[in-house]
């Protein structure tokens, strides 16, 4: 076991790969920078080398499209946006191009590039700093997308992602790089094998998130279990495609579903999740209505008090879980 | 509809009254020439076939055909390998098949069907052929152009002196992204060879209400790459402008750039011939159809007594043979099956 | 009354605008050509002269954000994408800029920009050629989205979108634009004041649609009510902001939801229709599980069979609306 | 880490041992000169105290400060008018403070504040004051260039002779969309004039790095618009220059560009002059100080007997002081109200 930090489980999936994967190399802006992506990737372009960690002009659109070309020769580039913000520039490589190229060649080549997108927000930095579209891209068919929520993930998810021959976009949350946890050595999984996975049983109310919320939930549950609640925890891991069996099961036991995500409402993650829920469970399984919590409706801001009601915390986890539970029984 | 503007600076090359003659062919290698005329037989008379068939209601895809432009992609292909990398965009059935693909797996793919390029999952849009270095053509225009510099990352990492090729058009180089990817290949001193088929049009629009200018090469200047502006309906200056930059490029110098200024005879899509008239283009297609880059070099060939009359028709005669027996033989071929259109989303089938 | 279809209605929607305000002008590739648009623009350029009707360079990013920036000026622009699948190379200016600029600048200036976005599809155009990504942009706050789905609407709609102070994304479908209909006269209408609709009562069943779906839901409709079965249609015509109440009060009717939607399915427009009814109607108020009838989350095929499965059908809303129906009543 | 590369375009203007003397300034307005000396030392000021402040932890909001570039947007308002209309990007402080904009609503926005110049929805990387022109600030990089390009479409549309600016750097100059927005001016003859502020660096990254060239005009003249190269860090050299290029968008003659060739002192983000020193920037920083653009103009005034040791002093003062006084305001004043998340997203306020 060796004690790391969701950041530096990054880095350690990056050293893996760079070091037992020839065909990996890295794109990305920031990469010889000291502040860019935390301590995610610090120094590996001294350890690699410059051609392997590649930093990049500000070109997000052919950056990414270079990957694409590159990853239908036989590399497995990763290619990294230190913002989903400025992923939006590369849109047509990304769903145009990487996600369709194996459909539109009657499968007979796949485009096995990984896109990294961090979600680094808070700190007033405002609208086009702080956006998390994973909702936009588990829309996409042919696009794996993947959201660690703890370091173990982060490390091998990472791995899983840029060993599988379709194009992943792996999403990390700079919110998470501090959180430490004893990983076991790496082994390589297929990305294929991977989904949603139940973190801790519950018996009155199923919290479902994914990356940053994934945690949120789980310290919710506590707070929840010091209430007399029992909440269990499914995190979502591979969000396209979804495989909603975990969360269906969990719900047909607990009943009541609360999804919360760090994305936007309409359209979104939470309520593709619900969706999931009311289709398969029956009615007469619930024990309340479905919930989501999420961001509101509305750009990121930048002042103090307004960033402090924009994002969803524990404690919103712990009294919506603790409302569900309590609505009168049917 | 042109307009006047300020850059005309592509002189007689953009003017159809010049350069009529038969090519200078002499000293070159005959034997090559032939297999060039037929090369170039052979695309017309495949997309004049398929146009045939749109007309007919057998084909639905939409068909971008570049019927008079035969000899960009002709003189561009000698210079390449099996183990380069071309890219094309919508207008690709002569990339395709000057790299030497098949015309059964064009028209089966054209078609629809199991046996085409791409499996009948692309149509005329969505070209494949990996064997013979086409990694793809699609129809966002501009999309390709980054993933040839990628190419030509990949080229650079293999070793070797491979290239990519990244075939655009001249409204293609008004999308962002083209001069993103020019940055970094002359950033990173990349592999790849930028051809514009310069075609003055882009669907229905003349360059003169699209750019200041009608010479595209201006913006690999910029980008201070080589960059040679020729007249696209000469094969040999295809050939030989196309020549000395894969050299340069081979030698490792960096990308470069060639524009080959050309014309297409038919509308932006489909068979017509009148479909962009609303745009005046039909005084101009007359007098572009004088510079069929196909008769200047039979003419020459002839002139020089290299080609019999004879031996053009039994030419011609066998291309459209080889033409119309794939055609029967595609049109007869299976569709995909049903479970291609989830099988085919992610590598490994749909169960993954 | 005036018989126009849903193509020549836009036609009447740009005239009118044109006529009438003076601040309105038009961006988009193809306007200038015979055959881009259909018939929903012809001859607007020589009406009205080229200075108010631009054909463009093949910029979509660049085009879209100089109409946001001229809409910041005191115009209103109309940008015109072709395809929505252009669109992509125009995120940046759409969600980036557009979307967020009134609240990064505290409701003081409005980018009274409209983004025409077509839908064109099918005849075997493939993957790159056939997007419906109108949940996206349901998905980004800021961003009014428009679906309209009758030539009255495709009229009114457009005017309504070109005189909103915000900026709307107006989605119309090549596959109605022959569509017919008696229109009255126009009246300028804000579009906050639309919203879904009920089109046709029902007392057994709730079929929700979009644009091209809602005309499906109503023949549809017809079908069902030939084997008996009473539904209900509601047409949601407004996407973002998504008003819900019409449509959560047919269900609370009907007890049956059947949410059809002309786009993939992972976190699409049909799932979030789902969303807002498990949330807010009791289960036991729920006569079946809801279902939803989407693009299966796949690029669009080429080739003839493929195409024809991939597209949902008239008889597939009747048959999945009567398997409904007939499910086990609780 | 910088890089040999091929073309080393800007001779001595990026040379910092070069340009360090006084500015020739015989023969100028003197009144003006010393408005403007004011304008830059109070945008030196307000941006020395922003990072202190967020030094002391009292800004959190993401600041990149422009210190040692304030001679760009100084000589370039000069000849702007109230009714033109300019866009920035993220390190904007100084294109706001240049065009008149005051000190207190600038601060007030850094903290969040309702009285900010964005009502505290923007903090320093969403500037607007449209009562002096400027239309907005934002970071995404190149995300305002095409905005401007629409707002000269729009004041074509109203008539008259009003133009619109585009701020941005050498690194926006790599994204796509820059180069769409020149060809559409210059396609469509706009009065915009685009402002590159050249100061060799994206963040870390040395344009050695990133282009194959360091000077970024060369994109302008490929796009046949009139450009200069001119020392950004020369008061009178970026004044003459915009006179000159403006006039000739006044004068309908179409779009032009300016490079400004300029360095900052700061790190890319934040107080630190260290921040980017992992990148060498260290050596080369000490030097550029000397090339200070309000030191050489100071040095002239002085020279010439036009500014007193202590007109200088007490200038610095009375600027040191209207700083001062803004702050305190600016700490005191209140936040938006909760209602503010929503109520702006549409016109109109959340209810609708
Ligand atoms: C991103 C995008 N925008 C617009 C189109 C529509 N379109 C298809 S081909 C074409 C013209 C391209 O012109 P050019 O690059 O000169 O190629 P040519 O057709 O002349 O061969 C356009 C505008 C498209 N397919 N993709
Ligand atoms: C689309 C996008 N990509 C990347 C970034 C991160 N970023 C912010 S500023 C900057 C450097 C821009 O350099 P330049 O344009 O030269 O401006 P300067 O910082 O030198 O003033 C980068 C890469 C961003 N904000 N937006
Ligand atoms: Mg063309
Ligand atoms: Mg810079």
């Amino acid at each position: 076991m060796t004690r790391m930090n969701y950041g530096t489980a990054i880095r350690a999936a990056f050293m893996h790969l760079l070091d037992h994967h020839p065909e990996v190399f890295v794109i990305g802006q920031g990469l010889w920078a000291k502040w860019y992506v935390g301590n995610s990737m610090t120094d590996l372009d001294k350890l690699y080398g410059v051609d392997r960690i590649m930093d990049s002009p500000v070109s997000e659109s052919a950056c990414t499209g270079a990957a694409v070309g590159a990853s239908l020769c036989g590399y497995r580039p990763i290619v990294v946006h230190p913002r989903v913000d400025f992923m939006l520039y590369a849109m047509d490589a990304m769903v145009n191009q990487a996600a369709k190229w194996s459909h539109m060649v009657g499968g007979q080549a796949h485009p096995a590039v990984t896109i990294r997108g961090i979600v680094n927000r808070g700190g007033e930095q405002g609208a086009q700093h702080s956006q998390a579209l994973h909702a936009w891209f588990a829309h996409v068919p042919g696009l794996r997308v993947v959201m660690p929520a703890t370091p173990a993930d982060a490390r091998d998810l990472l791995i899983a992602s840029v060993l599988c021959d379709d194009p992943v976009l792996y999403i990390d949350d700079r919110w998470l790089y501090d959180l430490e946890d004893d990983l076991p050595p790496v082994v390589e999984r297929p990305l294929e094998l991977e989904g949603p996975e139940l973190l801790r049983d519950g018996s009155d109310i199923t919290l479902v998130g994914s990356s940053y919320t994934t945690q949120q939930c789980l310290a919710a549950a506590n707070g929840l279990a010091e209430r007399g609640i029992s909440a269990a925890v499914v995190d979502l891991r591979v969000i396209n495609p979804l495989r909603a069996e975990p969360i269906i099961a969990s719900v047909r036991k607990t009943g009541r579903l609360l999804a919360v995500d760090g994305g936007w409402r309409t359209c979104g993650l939470a309520g593709e999740v619900i969706a999931r829920v009311a289709e398969a469970v029956h009615p007469a399984e619930l024990r309340a209505l479905p919930r989501r919590l999420t961001l509101p409706d509305a750009p990121a801001p930048t002042s103090k008090p307004l960033e402090r009601i924009y994002y969803t915390l524990v404690d919103d986890i712990v009294t919506a879980a603790a409302d569900l539970v309590k609505e009168a029984a049917r | 509809m042109t307009r006047d503007f300020p850059y005309r600076e592509l002189g007689t090359l953009s003017d159809p009254e010049q350069h009529l003659s038969a090519l200078a062919i002499s000293g070159r290698d005959t034997e090559r020439l032939l297999r060039q005329l037929r090369d170039m037989l052979l695309i017309r008379r495949v997309e004049e076939k398929i146009g045939d068939m749109v007309t007919a209601g057998m084909i639905v895809c939409p068909c971008h055909l570049g019927i008079g432009q035969e000899a960009v992609a002709v003189g561009v292909s000698e210079h390449l390998r099996a183990t380069d990398r071309v890219f094309g965009a919508h207008r690709s059935h002569s990339h395709y098949l000057a790299l030497g693909g098949g015309v059964y797996p064009l028209l089966a793919e054209v078609l629809g069907k199991l046996d085409g390029c791409s499996k009948g999952m692309g149509g005329s849009m969505h070209l494949h052929d990996p064997a013979h270095g086409l990694l793809g053509t699609v129809p966002i225009v501009a999309g390709t152009v980054s993933l040839a510099v990628g190419a030509a990352l990949a080229a650079r990492k293999d070793g070797g002196d491979s290239l990519a090729v990244a075939y655009f058009g001249d409204g293609a180089a008004e999308e962002g992204v083209v001069h993103e990817a020019m940055n970094l290949a002359a950033a990173w001193r990349l592999p790849v060879l930028f051809v514009c088929e310069n075609n003055l049009f882009s669907s229905h629009l003349h360059i003169s209400l699209r750019q200041p200018s009608d010479r595209v090469a201006r913006f690999a200047e910029a980008h201070r790459m080589s960059a040679m502006t020729i007249d696209g309906n000469d094969l040999l200056a295809v050939s030989d402008a196309t020549a000395s930059l894969v050299a340069g490029i081979r030698r490792g110098e960096g990308p470069a750039f060639l524009e080959a200024l050309t014309y297409r005879w038919r509308g932006h899509v489909g068979p017509r011939e009148d479909l962009d008239v609303g745009v005046n283009r039909g005084s101009d297609l007359a007098l572009w159809k004088r510079r069929d880059p196909i008769r200047r070099l039979a003419d020459a060939l002839r002139e020089a007594e290299s080609l019999q009359e004879e031996t053009w028709q039994a030419m011609d005669r066998a291309v459209l043979e080889e033409v119309e027996t794939a055609w029967r033989r595609a049109d007869a071929a299976p569709y995909p099956d049903e479970s291609a259109l989830l099988d085919w989303v992610y590598a490994g089938g749909a169960a993954k």
